[in-house]
């Protein structure tokens, strides 16, 4: 029942805050934030609830699910699914919201109500992404979710919004019909294999035989992920839409809308497939790796603040196909702390950009210079999140990054030391953005103030989750055990691409096979 | 009443069909064109009465008097709108009211 | 009083964290109090420990403390856990007490900067960051205080952000040592995924059971060295450093002379053992440090400025520490590490005196005669030059340097590397006292007004003297036979692998590095003091103003990077800015874009023309119905 | 009977040929109407008693009509026949003969591949017609009256307006 419940204060929030807000703006805003706040709420409920029950689980990896008939006919149920991976990113998402609407608190100043019931949708929609258990209805959320973004994007954006909504939508769209055109396939396969018509992901789970029509499924689901992820060579709607977006759009688009992406591999592409996947797993590796490279490299030449952040996007889900791809324990745990790492210092970056661009509206870094002295705890903030996006070790991003590559190391140490120059060029358009904004002479610009207290409250919040990320992430190394564990112990493709790259039989934390009291300390 | 083959029925339906067809093509003429699918529509309902009566049923008939209830209401407008594009532009010829290009 | 070992890394970044929340709010006074306190109390509690430590060594020479679990995916497990026996000991209590000197110092240095808490707040966090890589118990965690410190250097060198040249050395600080730092972790991946462990000692354990110069071994040493080789600034990796001073002088001095660049030595003294299985690199180690100290000596003769000069001494000095490593003597480079911690220190503390009392003048050549003016600083500095020289009275024997150099010529095939030392020594004291000699004697080229603050004088005077009579434990064991720093790092590191057959052969040694130094300083006096025409002479004719440059110039190195790394992917960048892949996109835009022309042509409006679509349709339909 | 058929056939196929080949649309019309009452006879021999009557009573009747109503209006004259006789040059026909020509081809081909038979040569009365149209067709029926009243409303307003132009007109 929580999971729905989650669902539905989120969209039922939206529609308060839209109703609502025909009477006062304000009223409107804090509608949107305390519903976002009891989703959170919730969700701390629920995981310090699974943790006090020292991860007993009924059906694992399932903490928490909800059946219903739906459409009974076709198979389809309403069916929801709570485990370690989806509870860490409905946080993600809880949270980025938060902050997103603490974001767009002055920014948004038309259509606030309008702005607010789009927000919360497209909240609720990644939500339900993340917890669907039934194809239809993952499908179904999964549209849900882009078209208010949409018009986030074309609606609140900035100067070339239109097109970059455009562009946006034909991309994901794009990827959704292949990702459309693989669920039927793999229902109409499952029918034929059993004469059940189901879309229950279960029931999908039983396997399909290998055979090139599998192959064909799978890539439909690779390349629908793949778009959204993005993969590098699907990745150019990621910078329009990132720029033009407003704040909370940039921040839910990269915060949350591309782990849906890497979630969709997780979850669905990698178990349902995992021979085809294993097939493929040498060739996403390398495309993790171009993507690490080149999207730091484009970072790096970029000339507008927002779109500067938007390519590190790229670099940092190539780590994440990485490890997805990667397929031991370590790398699979790495990119579960990845997404959530991005998520909070990217989304922390757009803030920053966006609190910028509502100060001196611009973006281009070639005309801010020196702001440190005059906003020195926005300086402070921004150099503490590219520290973080550079893979500080202590932070959550090196946490993620570093266990990506040591299990990428057991099976290509080629790949994973390429891999690995990711942290140069990181640091590279990191700090530079940094030195374009914050150092170098003083501009003459108009007088703005630091950052408020709203604002800091938003970035104390995302600082002291990253710091715990990285000095302790063993609670979230934990919940996304279960999660990992079925994975690695379904997934053939780890040890076919191994064999692929001609390395090491088997790695040593295969043999082990960490015995279940390691994980007992907390 | 005669047998004929069917096949033999429908070349010729054929053949008033293609007769319009030519009609529309070659004629400027609004005028023309209309009287044209006239021919045209009456063509197919030939082809539908001769199944009809092949199969010895009443729905070749059937709809053929459609056909005729489309032909009906087709000409009304049509011709109006004759009225009115004469109206407008003082002319019958097709080629010169082409405003609604793409 | 070892339980309190968590409290040493702590403290500096609980002074950190509160500098930082706090942002500028406090007031100087409290900013001094918590960050000169913070590292003050950790400074006093690494004494303890070390007193406690000396006295009643814990089992087995090791104490070490977990604080927590870290991570842990299967028995990848590092634990955040310190590691105190007697390498990382004298380590953590050099590092602390420098710290803690030169804190004071800068509270004089910085005393009228803007910028008073944040300098206090990247300060605190480095010597947090940097005790933590001298204790880590295992390889992740050194990494966090390996890229804790290199982002300190980069906040601190960068710490005058209003000037683009700053922040433009600090990138390059930060991006060179990065690359190493990345070569680094890629060795850390090597030795978990072939180990199954990143515990310091378990690793050496493991590693000690494969055959000398296999490839494990070799591999995953080669790849700490270049670490180690970027952040101790050795060639070719040492570009970074001489642009580093751009920082304020007490970073200088905190993290570009006496701590963070010695953490590559660190690094392999701590995993020696694994550099002893890679016997080739660690002959790389020593040819790279031989060379780089000669390299960098030779730079230092030619720059002006004094900061640069001292930079590029700290780069020989490191080199010589290298050069210890590579030929086995650990304990040696350890001492030496101790020694120019101290001396370097104390000269950069010098140089800043003198920088702050000629208002941020850097050219020697525009100082001269300031012997006069400021006494206690010109003797302080004297003695630290005497040092750096490695010359009597009080530094007489048994110098580190002098250490390195005799394990050096003992080494099997060292002798080539004992003689580019001592070319080394022969020029460490003519650049040495080519400053001296500029800086402080001959005529006065200014009248400054200041004086030096008592907070900046005392910690420069103490740093002097201690590093004045580092020699002295080792003097006494030569005489003595007494207990030494050497054989106190024994239980740490393995001892010298040779020694000298005779009694008598260390003392004639003695007198040839004694008498090399003698005639470097000898050379300096004649070349700057008294007749300065010769140099100048020498300089303008054509092959020496060609050296001359190329020297200043960092024997090229820079512009050599820049034209085949920086300016490449500079140009690259700029030129790919729009992104390639998306042309392809655009391609199919416009692709249908032209289609949806040409189709849009088709609709003219013509009814006729529409007919004759159909029909021609028809035709085809039908044509393929009747043909297939 | 069967010689009646293809007579009329034969009449309905020169009829139609002369209705588009004419420059003055009156004759056109009239050699229509011929066509049509031609097919009339041909839907009789063939047993379609009532349609036959519908072709001479609705089409050539009524429509028809329409048409001589709509050139009356128009006024138009022997200067239209003139501009008809010069848009009717040869070349003009090349086209679309040509398709035509392909498309009869192809038909025949098709029709010569396959032999369904002839026609039975029963009446099929109007009272039969009239139980389908009012059983099962009943909803379409009443879908072509929906049409027929659409096509009424639409040509009452498109046809408003250019009455009064007419009437001006001298």
């Amino acid at each position: 029942m929580i999971l729905a419940g989650l669902l539905i204060i989120t969209a039922g929030g939206g529609i308060l805050a839209w109703v609502v807000g025909a009477w006062s703006e304000r009223a409107c805003r804090w509608v949107a934030l305390l519903a976002l706040c009891a989703d959170l709420a919730l969700l701390i409920f629920v995981w310090v609830s699974y943790s006090a029950s020292g991860g007993a689980l009924m059906e694992p990896p399932w903490l928490l699910q909800i059946d219903y008939p739906w459409i009974g006919p076709l198979g389809i149920r309403f069916h929801l699914g709570m485990d370690g991976l989806s509870l860490l990113l409905v946080t993600l998402t809880a949270f980025l919201g938060i902050a997103s609407v603490g974001a767009s608190w002055t920014e948004i100043r038309e259509h606030v109500p309008a702005f607010h019931l789009t927000l919360l949708w497209t909240l609720a929609g990644t939500m339900g992404v993340f917890l669907a258990l039934d194809l239809f209805l993952f499908y179904f959320f999964w549209e849900l979710m882009l078209v208010p973004m949409y018009f986030l994007i074309g609606i609140w954006g900035h100067e070339g919004r239109v097109r970059a909504a455009y562009k946006f939508f034909l991309f994901t769209q794009g990827g959704g019909l292949l990702l459309f055109a693989g669920i039927l396939g793999l229902y109409f396969l499952h029918a034929r294999n059993t004469g059940v018509y189901s879309f229950q992901y279960r029931e999908l789970l039983q396997g399909v035989a290998s055979s090139s029509f599998a192959f064909m499924l799978m890539l439909g689901f690779f390349l629908g992920f793949a778009v959204k992820l993005p993969v590098v060579g699907l990745h150019t709607w990621l910078p329009d839409a990132h720029t033009e977006a407003p704040t909370a759009g940039s921040v839910v688009l990269a915060g949350l809308m591309l782990k849906t992406g890497a979630y969709g591999f997780l979850r669905f592409a990698l178990p349902l497939f995992p021979n085809q996947s294993a097939e493929l797993a040498s060739a996403a590796m390398i495309l993790g790796t171009i993507g690490i490279l080149y999207g730091a490299f484009l970072a790096f030449a970029q000339t507008d603040a927002k779109r500067l952040v938007a390519y590190t996007s790229i670099s940092h889900l190539g780590f994440a196909l990485l490890g997805i791809y990667a397929g031991n324990r370590l790398a699979l745990q790495g990119a579960i702390i990845v997404l959530l790492a991005h998520g909070l210092s990217t989304g922390g970056l757009f803030i920053v950009v966006g609190a910028l661009q509502e100060r001196f509206h611009t973006r281009r870094m070639d005309e801010l210079s020196g702001l440190w002295s005059s906003i020195p705890r926005m300086g402070g903030v921004a150099m503490f999140l590219a520290v973080a996006s550079l893979g500080l070790p202590g932070l959550a991003n090196f946490v993620g990054e570093f266990l990506v590559l040591t299990g990428t190391f057991a099976v290509s140490p080629v790949l994973a030391a390429i891999a690995a120059l990711g942290f140069v060029l990181s640091s590279i358009y990191s700090l530079w953005l940094i030195y374009r904004l914050f150092q170098g002479p003083e501009r003459r610009m108009k007088e703005a103030p630091d950052l408020g207290g709203r604002e800091m409250a938003i970035f104390g919040a995302i600082i002291a989750v990253i710091i715990w990320l990285g000095v302790y992430p063993q609670p979230v190394l934990t919940t996304a055990k279960p999660t990992v564990d079925s994975l690695v112990s379904s997934a053939t493709y780890v040890m076919q691409a191994a064999d692929e790259f001609g390395e090491r039989e088997r790695s040593p934390y295969e043999e082990t096979g960490a015995p279940e009291a390691e994980y007992d300390e907390r | 009443m005669a047998t004929i083959p069917v096949e033999t029925g429908f070349i010729i339906a054929g053949l008033l069909f293609l007769l319009g067809l030519i009609g529309v093509l070659v004629r400027r003429n609004i005028i023309y064109i209309l009287l044209a699918i006239e021919i045209m529509l009456n063509a197919a309902g030939l082809a539908f009465v001769v199944a009809g009566a092949h199969w010895e049923q009443p729905d070749g008939q059937v709809m053929y008097f459609f056909v005729l209830t489309m032909a009906a209401a087709e000409v009304a407008v049509g011709l109006s709108l004759v009225l009115q594009m004469y109206h407008k532009f003082n002319t019958l010829d097709a080629n010169l009211i082409n405003r609604m290009r793409g | 009083m070892l339980s309190l070992l968590w409290l040493v890394p702590i403290l500096p970044l609980v002074g950190f964290a509160i500098l930082a929340v706090t942002a500028g709010q406090l007031a100087r006074k409290a900013v001094s109090v918590i960050a000169v306190g913070a590292v003050s109390l950790s400074a006093l509690i690494a004494i303890g420990i070390t007193v406690a430590y000396t006295i009643t060594a814990p089992a087995g020479t090791v104490y070490s403390q977990t604080l927590w679990q870290w991570m842990r995916v299967g028995n990848f497990a590092p634990a955040v856990a310190l590691h105190l026996d007697a390498l990382s000991m004298t380590m953590m209590v050099v590092v602390a007490f420098v710290s803690a000197l030169i804190h004071i110092y800068s509270t004089g240095f910085m005393a009228d900067d803007t910028g008073y808490s944040r300098f206090f707040a990247y300060m605190n966090l480095f010597v947090g960051a940097m005790l933590t890589l001298v204790l880590a118990d295992n390889l992740l965690l050194l990494y966090l205080g390996w890229e804790g410190v290199g982002l300190c250097s980069y906040l601190l060198i960068g710490f005058w952000y209003r000037d683009p040249d700053n922040v433009r050395a600090a990138l390059k600080a930060f991006f060179v040592t990065r690359i190493g730092d990345t070569a680094f972790a890629i060795g850390i991946f090597l030795l978990f995924t072939s180990l199954g462990t990143l515990n310091i000692p378990a690793v050496l354990d493991e590693i000690s059971t494969y055959a000398p110069g296999s490839t494990l071994p070799t591999a995953a040493a080669a790849l700490l060295l270049v670490g180690a080789m970027a952040k101790s600034a050795q060639l070719p990796l040492q570009t970074w450093l001489p642009d580093a001073m751009a920082g304020p002088t007490p970073v200088s001095a905190l993290i570009h002379a006496a701590t963070m660049v010695t953490a590559g030595v660190y690094l392999i003294a701590r995993m020696h053992t694994l550099f002893v299985m890679a016997p080739a690199v660690l002959l790389a180690v020593a040819i790279i440090g031989a060379v780089t100290q000669l390299v960098a000596s030779f730079s230092a003769l030619t720059q002006y400025d004094i900061k640069r000069i001292l930079a590029y001494s700290t780069i020989s000095q490191i080199g010589y520490m290298f050069l210890a490593l590579g030929v086995g003597a650990w304990a040696a480079a350890i001492y030496h590490f101790g020694t120019h911690a101290f001396f370097k220190a104390a000269l950069f503390l010098g140089a800043g005196v003198v920088i702050k009392m000629l208002d941020e003048e850097h050219d020697i050549f525009k100082m001269g005669g300031l012997r006069h003016r400021y006494p206690l600083t010109f003797w302080a500095f004297l003695f630290a030059a005497l040092t750096l020289a490695a010359v009597p009275p009080l530094t007489i024997t048994f110098n580190s340097k002098d250490l390195i150099l005799n394990q050096a010529f003992l080494s099997k095939g060292g002798r080539g590397l004992w003689i580019l030392g001592l070319i080394g020594t022969f020029l460490t004291a003519a650049y040495t006292f080519r400053m001296v000699f500029v800086v402080f004697f001959g005529p006065a080229q200014s009248r400054p007004e200041k004086t030096p603050a008592r907070s900046m004088v005392a910690p420069f005077v103490v740093l002097a003297f201690l590093g004045a009579i580092a020699g002295i434990p080792e003097l006494l064991t030569a005489i003595f036979g007494s207990q030494n720093l050497s054989s106190f790092l024994r239980s740490a590191l393995p001892g010298p692998t040779r020694d000298f057959p005779s009694a008598d052969g260390p003392w004639l040694f003695q007198l040839i590095y004694v008498a090399t130094a003698l005639a470097g300083i000898a050379v300096a006096y004649l070349l700057y003091e008294r007749a300065p025409q010769y140099t100048r002479s020498v300089v303008s004719t054509s092959v020496g103003s060609w050296l001359h440059r190329w020297w200043f110039a960092d024997w090229g190195f820079d512009w050599l990077y820049q034209k085949l790394f920086v300016g490449p992917y500079v140009v690259l960048a700029r030129i790919n800015r729009n992104d390639v892949v998306d042309l392809f996109y655009k391609g199919l835009a416009l692709i249908s874009r032209v289609i949806n022309g040409l189709l849009s042509s088709t609709v003219n409006g013509n009814v006729r023309w529409y007919v004759a679509a159909v029909a021609g349709g028809a035709v085809i339909v039908v044509g393929l119905v009747v043909i297939l | 009977m069967t010689a009646i058929f293809y007579i009329s056939a034969a009449i309905a196929v020169v009829a139609t040929f002369l209705t588009i080949t004419r420059v003055n649309v009156v004759h056109s019309l009239l050699y229509f109407i011929c066509s049509l009452l031609a097919t009339g006879v041909m839907f009789f021999v063939l047993g379609a008693t009532f349609v036959a009557a519908l072709v001479v009573i609705i089409n050539a009747g009524a429509i028809m009509v329409l048409f001589v109503f709509v050139i009356m209006m128009l006024n138009v004259g022997p200067q239209s026949a003139d501009q008809e006789r010069a848009r009717l040059r040869p070349h003009v026909w090349i086209g679309p003969g040509l398709l035509s020509l392909l498309l009869l081809i192809e038909l025949v081909y098709s029709l010569g591949r396959y032999h369904t038979g002839v026609t039975s040569g029963q009446t099929v009365g109007p009272q039969q017609v009239g139980t389908a149209l009012f059983g099962p067709y009943l909803l379409a029926v009443e879908l072509a009256s929906m049409l027929l009243l659409a096509g009424l409303l639409g040509a009452y307003h498109l046809g408003r307006g250019v009455m009064t132009f007419m009437d001006r007109k001298p």
